[in-house]
């Protein structure tokens, strides 16, 4: 249960993945190679412990129980909110637990979107959103008659900035929902200045962290967003439990998403009153032990701290696109600048839901199809590709493995 | 890996996604049916020509999609030439009944071949790729035999 | 790890304690009477090592993952998903994953009151609901122009099913939503009676079985529910999981509530295809291992058996109302025919929430306060109650250190 | 019970919420303030008199609710009272402060009843019951300074 240390900024492979139980696990009688961190990151043993130590030993329900197992449960996710706070620079009632990124993109569609937006005004996104940042603007296009408009990213990957200017150029838009880095492409997209030129046409700006939040310290201050979104599972916490901030002037606007126990001031059964944010968002029971729990991931990566995450990954990253690209055939998907850990590609005539079958035969975990960026797929001209990621506890040795787990099925199919 | 490739990606897997037997389309159509997986771009387009008592005489698939969903629409070519639509449907039901079981059918020749599918079981995400040629098998006898019949 | 075992129809309690590592506990150095299970349930050893077991063994996010670890947790929350329509009597379709209880009845406020409810349709609540089952159908009311009415509940605690009758009579009302086991009283409904009645009316019946799930065998054939709803944590299981059973028929009508991965067929930037039911509903990574401690929760208390947990809280309920109303200047509320281990009560001029600290205090704990039912305290003439409930690790002796306890705090206001 | 009593519900708290000194109404009113928590039905109405120089001549409040509730509106009026308003506002952030952090402010001799209520502070739900006639208090302090020099 040893915390890893980081040690000149470069970080202690080894010794986190100690922390791992699940690393030790074999798959087909072969070492677990995990390259499926994107998808969903691995619990370190800190956090496991963490969960059943509240069950067994300070559980019960939050907000006003008046008795001592209440109090001390509730003191416990509050101060995950807490500690969610400080991890991005927020004020704590910035902060909305909610269960993944996905239902923190709908809530603010359901209540921003239905309240602030009115037919005529559009909101933009790219054209790398997960699913998740697209459907939901799709379903309050057509419930509130408002323009969904996409804006095109490059043949490498990356926001192309003179279309974002056509898209905005009618002042019509008035959010810009966009990923901090695309879960196909590793791209990281450069929000302070995607900010900067929504704010001054006017729109506000909703970003989708799942995937950077892991790689990157974030400060929503300095990035001056007005909505960030992440999933706790991705950030090696616990399933069930995900985080919208929020600007705090913004929250204290919206109306409420879900209604019942914990976000009202006061009810009759005529008429209710809303609670303050961040509680006027988080209606009946909330994931206690999961906020718990995040918040004991957040400690464990601020452990380790993100200028050591930030070079492992880039060295890793390095070492990935340097491998992969020399076999012949294999083709990588978007080459950004600013990419980070996910290498997504295509192999030839090999259908990469075989890639990964014939990869996982060998103990190597990694996902194919379209990543729920399907319309992306077909923006590259692929119905879908296999995919590795990586997290703090990947090596380049696992990398290795890979290659050589690629060459293998390539015989197979030879 | 040669062994490890044994429980699921079988020889004969390989060799029909690679050189299917069955591909192509036919010039007289008595019945055909399209599946697709919009989850994986799998698809899948098939031909049926009819002798006399609802026997299958010609047979063609065009398929598009990952070896699991190539081969099994191409061995399900194998099993339906000659034979009647009624057992066809029976295969069919048998075939789906081994994807979600793992357990080959007993007496049932066809399935000397078919069981080299039994081990797509264990990846309930690949069984959609196994099955979808013989779901769209499914629709086309139905629309054959209204066609006959009724 | 013992999973206790029923005697001849009746509980074995102290085998069932050990199975709860919390009951060890003390607080404030007197042994723990945990008296709030209402609000929220303890949990046994089996399913905080089940969480354990999943995240340190099998983790991996769900569908189509395509590699052993995600294969293997998908299939482990599918099987929670069986096990959950297996304990409803349902299909597997049927069964919604969703956080709790309050966002199951958001779910059909959102998607079923959208859709299916037009200005001049009427939505029926009881006097007795938990905010949970009022606040929505508020929040539709403002935003669809329905009509929200409230059927009376009796002096003893009971639907009046004379207003009832008044309510229907216009045969406006579509929906019938109503709890299935009063949080506050204690009272059970008649929900067949109630089901047949709405039925004969042209309404559908969503009952929220928060309360009752946990201390009866529900079979929602047999009740003939369009709509039922619990939360994992009341029954024994973790918190962040909660479930909705809709009718095959009526999910299938249903639109989407949240937007995102999973719950899509295709999807291009223009627009998106829906996903049958139950994926239709469950947008973005679920709460995995959550769904999978929910269905060992549900294996847990089936071992047990409801013949001996209903059993079990018939005679702790008859000894609590017997002990409880022995003491002088106690008014227990509600005194409903059929009804369960909930006992709210006041004591003369001593506030709630004193009695709910002085109790703690003792080690005792208990809630105070208007339980999430603010109007139906008021109905009562109340501003707040104390509020004793229990679980199937609660002893008469506990019942009996309450009332000793309630003895001594009044002395201390003497 | 009595010593586990001791830290939250001590004597003076259980005394003045069984027989408030202060309970009842001014007849002459210079400033007063409502507070209430929905939450639990507590319910404060403060009232005060002034004399020359701000200083707090006449305090009542009017106090429904739990017996912290009632019992810290009733000593909020033995501190106030002979006391200039800027200086009462300065106990209200002291006391607002020990709620929060459970210590007993030092050098402030209004302490001396007031501590009392630091056991509070390990019940979070109960801190808006010992706070809030502190906050009608400064609200009510605000209006009388509004008037006066405004
Ligand atoms: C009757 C009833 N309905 C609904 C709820 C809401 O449950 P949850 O907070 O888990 O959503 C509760 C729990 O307090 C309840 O007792
Ligand atoms: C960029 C991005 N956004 C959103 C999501 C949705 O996350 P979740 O499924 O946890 O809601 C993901 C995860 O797959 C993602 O990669």
């Amino acid at each position: 249960m040893s915390v890893a240390t980081a040690l000149s900024g470069c970080l202690d492979v080894e010794r986190i993945r100690e922390d791992f139980p699940i690393l030790a696990e074999r798959v087909h009688d072969k070492p677990l190679v995990y390259l499926d961190s994107a998808a969903s990151a691995q619990k370190p043993r800190v956090v496991i412990d963490v969960m059943a130590r509240a069950m067994e030993k300070q559980y019960a329900n939050v907000h006003r129980g008046l008795h001592w197992l209440s109090e001390r449960c509730s003191d416990a996710y509050e101060g995950a909110r807490d500690k969610v706070a400080r991890f991005l620079n927020a004020e704590r009632e910035e902060i909305v637990f909610v269960r993944n990124a996905t239902e923190a993109i709908n809530l603010v569609s359901y209540t921003f979107g239905h309240a602030a937006l009115e037919p005529g005004n559009a909101v933009a996104v790219s054209q790398m959103e997960h699913h998740a940042n697209l459907v939901p603007w799709q379903m309050l296009r057509d419930a509130r008659g408002i323009e969904l408009r996409i804006v095109k990213v490059t043949e490498c990957g990356e926001i192309d900035f003179d279309d974002l200017a056509q898209v905005f150029a009618d002042r019509r838009v008035k959010l810009l929902a966009i990923t901090h880095m695309s879960n196909v492409l590793g791209t990281y997209t450069p929000v302070e200045r995607l900010v900067a030129f929504a704010h001054a046409h006017g729109a506000q700006v909703l970003v989708d962290g799942a995937q950077a939040v892991v790689h990157r310290r974030v400060d929503v201050r300095a990035l001056d967003v007005d909505f960030y979104v992440f999933s706790g599972h991705k950030l090696y916490g616990p399933t069930g439990i995900g985080v919208l901030y929020g600007r705090r002037t913004l929250l204290q606007s919206m109306p409420p998403f879900l209604g019942g126990g914990d976000m009202i001031g006061s009810v009759s059964y005529e008429r209710s009153t809303w609670a303050e944010p961040p509680y006027r968002f988080e209606a009946g029971t909330p994931a206690i032990v999961e906020a718990i729990g995040l918040g004991t991931a957040i400690d464990y990566i601020q452990g380790i701290g993100f200028d050591a995450i930030a070079a492992h990954e880039r060295a890793l990253t390095d070492h990935a696109l340097r491998t992969l690209s020399g076999i012949p055939g294999l083709k990588i998907i978007g080459n950004a600048q600013d990419r980070g850990g996910i290498v997504a590609f295509t192999l030839n005539q090999i259908h990469a839901h075989d890639v990964a079958t014939l990869l996982d035969k060998q103990g190597i975990a990694v996902r194919a199809g379209h990543h729920c960026a399907e319309p992306l797929a077909h923006r590259f001209g692929v119905d879908s590709t296999a995919r590795a990621s990586f997290g703090i506890y990947t090596t380049s040795a696992e990398i290795d493995l890979l290659a050589a787990g690629i060459e293998r099925l390539k015989k197979v199919f030879s | 890996m040669e062994d490890s490739v044994e429980d699921l990606y079988q020889h004969l897997i390989i060799e029909r996604a690679r050189a299917p037997h069955h591909a192509g389309r036919l010039v007289h159509i008595d019945g055909e049916a399209e599946g697709n997986n919009p989850m994986c771009g799998d698809q899948v387009h098939l031909m049926f020509a009819r002798g006399d008592g609802d026997v299958v005489q010609e047979f063609a698939h065009q398929t598009h999609g990952c070896a699991i969903c190539i081969a099994s629409a191409d061995l399900l070519g194998d099993v339906v030439l000659g034979r009647h639509l009624d057992e066809i449907t029976s295969t069919v039901d048998a075939f789906e009944e081994m994807i979600r079981t793992g357990v080959r059918p007993t007496r049932r020749s066809e399935f000397d071949k078919l069981a080299a599918f039994a081990g797509v079981h264990a990846y309930r995400s690949r069984h959609r790729c196994a099955t979808l040629a013989w779901q769209a098998a499914r629709t086309a006898i139905i629309r054959m035999m209204e066609a006959h019949h009724g």
